[in-house]
């Protein structure tokens, strides 16, 4: 393994900082809830389908709890009261619901014990849903063979799901160990699910939980045909990231893209609404033992990646420590990061390496997510290859854990199907050509490369502490991530995020909770 | 004028050779190998050579083959209309304008539709511009109102009217299924239903734009990579005063 | 039988996608682009992107283009002669080999020509084989004679008369101005002058080398790349099986 | 830099064991000519142009020196007394020897000591020009920038020098350092050199001293351009070594392709010619500057990369001791080797590597030639390109001297204008990105890259320990080398060898001796 010289002590002192930052997060955290946290439970519980209208039974039924004022306590004790009231299993009770045969506003009468063991009962339903997944894809991992690290991550996004299905085959077949469905432009501003199968989807195929099934079920066969466990991962981020959480969970998703700041710096989304929806979100992960993949690599696309390297730093403590918070054990953590260096930059090789081996050694046990140029890939395609060619090697030279592959023609096209082979056959050679790269050469310890991670480490610290100081919400309308300023109540989303009555109840997050991280 | 014919050129004036590499929805094979070959011969191609050929998904073959295009281009009778620059810097610009309009010039940008990209457009825009190129912002001669991504062309649209923008800048990097040109056609449709086009220079860019394009869809020019915000804002400036008759 | 129609796959069934890389001798410039575009539009393709163009000398571009190929092929008109194999081993063709025959085969191989290739044939004929599969010269019940590169036809010829070659085997690794055609062809006249074309098996092999070739150039049959000495030696088994009548 | 811990003592031992080698081959040297070493001499006292039917006037002359027997003393002292009986300038005299109007055996008469003196003068003129050349160079390197190494050496192939000149100009602008001018297929088996500017080559140009001025002056032209010296490079290889040497040195060309043992092993030439032949081009390289390539690499087209990398060691030390022989300084032993293992061994980069800097290490001052992978190449150029990205990242890892491009077509055919341009995008990338590797990673001193060297060394030693037992001849017909066999006697061009008279003379190699090794 390659080493650079970092001090322990500093490491203790900015994993302190995070945490202590993360504590005050979650204070607020802890206080409030919002409707799509509110319409998970409702997915757990059982409820799902749309109306005539398409409107998703969740999301009626929220609204209709809104209407009925009644949004502050929850969903949870309301809709297991109304379940008493029709006596029917969750779909029906929505359809009730929904169609104004049963209101939440008249199920004050029904014995609040008789509620509570109703509510006990569908929570048990929903843990267990969660309980099954995470053996389900051990199972899976054992009976089909579980690929090690790096894991090559290929993305599909056709916005067919069918023509996705057999992108993924293709992949799969070249050696992708992770297939990600790219999920179709601006979903994650919309603040429901779509439902059902896609075929037309722009820019990606939509994130449905049908989506999901498709193609976890078309991976199971591969994997079977393969004898390599090939997972699957979505977009856990948005307006919707604990629903769709649960929507993977049921699905036996593998991964998720799920970061505690992404939805607020690059898609406007109001930062309350982000850290109440992710904290959800990641329990649900946690539980169903479904990988979460930050998103640091999005800094580098707009800021410049040397300047701006500590805050990739600093963000990935800050999500590690969100992270343990909401119970995630290490190897969930797929904290993020990028090969975004200009390549005209002398030494960019270096700096890559130093950037990739201290995100290493910080984050030891945790399989970091690692992403290829793309804001400096060229049109020419065979320029591109190359640039993809040495950021292989710094995977396999720094051990990352979870790789996405390159794609030559990431300038212009969202990846063809040979794209996708191309990139493979370069990441299956470099992987095996410099196998051990890590353990063969040894870094300097008096060199550029460990200068050069001292420094933005140093530099993540200084961020922190000022972080720290003002706390993460007023940091973050300050600018100090992605050269972006977004207010506490700006942003979209705020109007779905409220504060928990007194009697507010989740039993869900409620026994998550109370039962700690998950072997 | 007389005939300027050219071919693609591989080592040998007119040798016609090029590269291409594309999948077949066949099975590998020998029989694969010559559906390649002949299908390359129906794109107008000789002396085809399929290099190499390779299984990647069941039913899937992908091929790299090298052949020698026979079509000749008259290149003479290829024309294309390129932005004019004469490479004026940031300083003779905010110059010239002081000297001819005697007020600030103000600008709009956005990108629009449910584009997210911004890194285009604050490369023209951004006070710190592109390449150590200063952006518009910076120009002590301009107005300069970036609106950043995902903003709908109404909303550009009014903020133009309401700063009583010069020119409006408009940036697209998303191209699949064509959503760039539904876009920039639904914002140049607002303009005219709004019979607003002749009160601004309406300016695209974006990483897959040509001028041709632009022109083609009613906007005075466009603006494709490695464009620099001096190329953009002399355009203005030029454009500016050809509008308003005043000599360069 | 019904129709199969083809056409390149980029990521959805029927689009078309290829991607070009060629060269076209004039200068960088929004205009050379556009003739770039006009070209690939001659050769049957729309949608045309140039994706990028770059001066590589003075009056040279280099172009990347991915655009969509109209053309549709119709896949069961295509039909590819493949060199059959049963996929045999060692121990059974020197088994058949003895028990059919009850004599040593006699194998000729060279590289002919000025061609100074010998890793194909070698590959094919030295002890040691290729890839772990052996070369026909370990085979007990085979005499194998590899005569090297740079061989004339005229000494190779000699060489299978001399020893009464059962098949002869021609290597040609050099393709430049079509030297592998004028060679292959040249010593197939040489056999045919003297009459000798039923006296021999000839194969042909080399890493631009089919089956069709060689049988268009009236050999037997052509080996290209990734051909394994198990192959070569079922195959003369085989067809001299059929040639003497007897069964398999 | 990066470092392998090697004995200085084993070094030392495998220096002297070549030293030795190549002091048995010399022997035998000194004592025979050859009918090209005498073409040689010819070229160098002013003698050019063809006859009537084509025949080069080198060749016809000692054609005729050979019927007259009087070949075993050498054409000097003959052409000196033609010239004195004539009283013409060499080419007349060349001419009225063809004509017959004058003839060798017809000038005993000519008095000794003018003949001497006229010798010296010719000498004098020869020397001249290889001095001159050598100053030329000097001072167009610092007139229009030297380059530092590693050099990009790019081949061009067309068959046609005007064709040849504009793919060399494009490479030169896409910053190449040496272009190279692929000889016409087997023209290492003519035994003279075709005359004047070839259009129609055959998979590459001939060798021709007006091909040799048509591309300098090209160059020339660019390096005023670019404000970059840019080299040339031919083939002093096959039946006229030496012969080739001359008029690349009147030419001034920068480097030529000269091993000791390569025609031998790869084109069958007899190896007695090869030897002598080969002293005396290296003799005319060492006096005007020119750097050698020896040709290592190709052992590795035939052999595989592994088990025979000894012997590119063992003949590199053999290249080397013959070099200092001929009075080559190091600066001009360009010795050979190749990445050249097959790209499914696993850590073939870190194989790569421990062979690469074996060879940095054992000739510090020698500038490398470092050859691509060539047999292993895909036919599917973009993966070929991905394993030039690697060669690339050792080129500099290592400090290589002379880099030779490698081509992402290399399968396929010779490369096309784009793909030069390609390449050195690859090259001038990597070689920027990597800048420091070599200062920044240290070898394990005890891993792989350190053991494997050690292993390399150590065969190449015992390999020279059995060279060196039984001659170097001997050995080679004992196929040490290349997996070759060649008997001392047989090959092309044994018939133009000749053991020296007791008055054989050849006075420019004399002087060359006698003044020894340049500055
Ligand atoms: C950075 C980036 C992102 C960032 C954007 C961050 C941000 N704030 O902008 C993030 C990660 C958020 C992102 C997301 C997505 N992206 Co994106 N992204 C890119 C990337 C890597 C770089 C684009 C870039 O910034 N270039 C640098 C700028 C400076 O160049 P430029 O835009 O060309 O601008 C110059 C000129 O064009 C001109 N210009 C531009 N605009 C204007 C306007 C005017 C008026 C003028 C005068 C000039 C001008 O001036 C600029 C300076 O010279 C490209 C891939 C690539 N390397 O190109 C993909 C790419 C553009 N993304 C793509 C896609 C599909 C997406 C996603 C849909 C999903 C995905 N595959 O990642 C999402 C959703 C985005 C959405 N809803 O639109 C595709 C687009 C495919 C296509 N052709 O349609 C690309 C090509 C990647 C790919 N191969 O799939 N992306
Ligand atoms: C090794 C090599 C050399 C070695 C040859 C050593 C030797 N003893 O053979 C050396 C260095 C001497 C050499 C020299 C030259 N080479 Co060369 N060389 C190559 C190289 C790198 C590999 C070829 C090889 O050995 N392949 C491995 C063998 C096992 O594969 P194969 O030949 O395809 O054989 C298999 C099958 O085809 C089949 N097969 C082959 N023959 C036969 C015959 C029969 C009867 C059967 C049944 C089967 C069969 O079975 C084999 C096993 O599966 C190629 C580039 C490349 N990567 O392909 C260039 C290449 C072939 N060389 C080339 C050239 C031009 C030359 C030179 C002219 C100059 C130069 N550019 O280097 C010289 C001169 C040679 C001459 N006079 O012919 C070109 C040819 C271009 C073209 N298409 O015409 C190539 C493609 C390189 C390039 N891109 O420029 N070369
Ligand atoms: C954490 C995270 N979520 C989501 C996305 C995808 O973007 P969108 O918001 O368009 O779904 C990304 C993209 O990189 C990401 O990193
Ligand atoms: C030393 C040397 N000479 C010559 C050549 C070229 O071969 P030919 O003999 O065909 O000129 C090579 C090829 O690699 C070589 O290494």
């Amino acid at each position: 393994m390659l080493h650079l010289p970092l001090e322990p002590q500093q490491i203790q002192r900015v994993k302190t900082l995070a945490r202590e930052i993360a504590a005050q997060v979650q204070d607020f955290i802890d206080l409030h809830s919002s409707d799509s946290s509110e319409r998970t439970v409702l997915r757990l519980y059982g409820v799902d389908g749309v109306t005539e209208d398409g409107v998703p039974l969740p999301n009626r039924l929220v609204e209709l709890l809104r209407e009925s004022r009644l949004i502050e306590s929850g969903v949870s004790r309301a809709f297991a009261a109304a379940m008493i009231k029709t006596g029917l299993g969750a779909s029906e009770t929505a359809q009730a619901l929904h169609e104004g045969t049963i209101r939440f506003s008249e199920l004050k009468s029904i014995p609040a014990d008789l509620v509570i063991n109703k509510e006990k009962e569908l929570c048990q339903r929903a843990i267990s849903l969660l309980d099954r997944s995470r053996k389900v894809k051990r199972e899976k991992a054992q009976k089909f063979g579980n690929p090690s690290y790096p894991w090559r991550y290929l993305i599909v996004a056709s916005g067919n799901i069918f023509e996705d299905r057999t992108q993924a085959r293709s992949a799969a077949f070249s050696g992708a160990d992770v297939i990600a469905v790219i999920r179709s432009t601006a979903q994650s501003l919309l603040d429901y699910i779509p439902f059902g199968a896609t075929t037309e989807g722009f820019g990606g195929t939509y994130a449905t939980q049908e989506n999901f099934r498709i193609m976890r079920s078309a991976l199971d066969e591969v994997s079977q045909d393969l004898k390599r466990y090939v997972r699957l991962t979505n977009y856990s981020s948005g307006l919707c990231m604990a629903e769709i959480a649960a929507c993977a969970a049921i699905e036996d998703l593998d991964m998720l893209l799920n970061d505690s700041m992404y939805g607020i710096l690059f898609r406007d989304i109001n930062m309350k609404r982000t850290f109440v929806d992710q904290y959800f979100s990641r329990m649900i992960c946690g539980r169903a033992k479904i990988v979460i993949n930050t998103g640091e690599d999005n800094y580098l696309t707009t800021s410049d990646a040397i300047d701006k390297a500590y805050t990739v730093t600093a963000s990935q403590l800050i999500n590690e420590a969100m992270g343990h918070n909401a119970l995630l054990s290490d190897d969930l953590l797929g904290l993020g990061h990028a090969f975004e260096i200009n390549p005209k930059i002398k030494n960019q090789l270096l700096y890559e390496v130093s950037h990739a081996q201290l995100a290493r050694q910080l984050f030891p046990s945790a399989p970091l997510k690692y992403m290829p140029a793309t804001k400096h890939k060229s049109t020419d395609i065979f320029f591109s290859h190359v640039m993809d060619t040495l950021f292989n090697l710094v995977t396999i030279a720094t051990k990352q854990g979870i790789h996405l592959a390159g794609m030559a023609t990431e300038a212009i096209h969202t990846p063809l199907m040979q794209d996708r082979y191309k990139s493979l056959a370069n990441t299956n050679y470099v992987f095996n050509a410099a196998a051990d790269f890590g353990s063969e050469f040894q870094i300097r310890p008096d060199g550029f490369i460990a200068k050069r991670a001292q420094q933005v480490l140093d530099e993540a610290e200084a961020c922190l502490i000022k972080v720290h100081e003002v706390g993460l919400m007023q940091a973050i309308s300050e600018g100090q991530f992605a050269d972006t300023y977004r207010s506490k109540d700006g942003g979209k989303g705020l109007s779905g995020v409220f504060a928990k009555a007194i009697d507010y109840s989740n039993p869900i997050l409620a026994q998550i909770k109370a039962e700690g991280m998950m072997e | 004028m007389s005939d300027n014919l050219i071919k693609p050129y591989g080592d040998t004036l007119n040798d016609g050779v090029v590269q291409l590499s594309f999948t077949l929805p066949i099975e590998a094979s020998a029989r694969a190998r010559k559906a390649a070959e002949a299908y390359v011969a129906k794109l107008n191609f000789e002396e085809i050579s399929v290099a190499h050929y390779k299984k990647i998904a069941d039913g899937f073959t992908y091929f790299v083959v090298y052949a020698r295009a026979i079509p000749v281009l008259d290149y003479n009778h290829i024309q294309a209309q390129e932005v004019e620059s004469k490479g004026m810097d940031y300083y003779e610009i905010n110059k010239q304008i002081a000297e001819k309009f005697g007020r600030k010039l103000n600008v709009v940008g956005a990108t629009i539709g449910t584009d997210a990209h911004t890194v285009g457009i604050d490369a023209i825009m951004n006070m710190k511009g592109w390449d150590g190129n200063y952006g518009l912002e910076r120009y002590s001669e301009m107005n300069a109102y970036n609106m950043g991504a995902q903003i709908p062309s109404e909303t550009l649209l009014a903020k133009a009217i309401e700063v009583k923008a010069d020119a409006i800048l408009v940036s697209q990097t998303v191209t699949q299924k064509d959503s760039h040109i539904r876009n920039f056609t639904e914002f140049m449709e607002l303009v005219e239903a709004e019979n607003l086009r002749k009160n601004f220079i309406l300016l695209i860019g974006g990483p897959r734009i040509t001028n041709e394009m632009a022109i083609e869809m009613g906007y005075d020019a466009g603006f494709g990579p490695g464009t620099k915000p001096s190329n953009v804002a002399e355009y203005i400036l030029t454009r500016l005063m050809e509008k308003q008759g005043l000599s360069r």
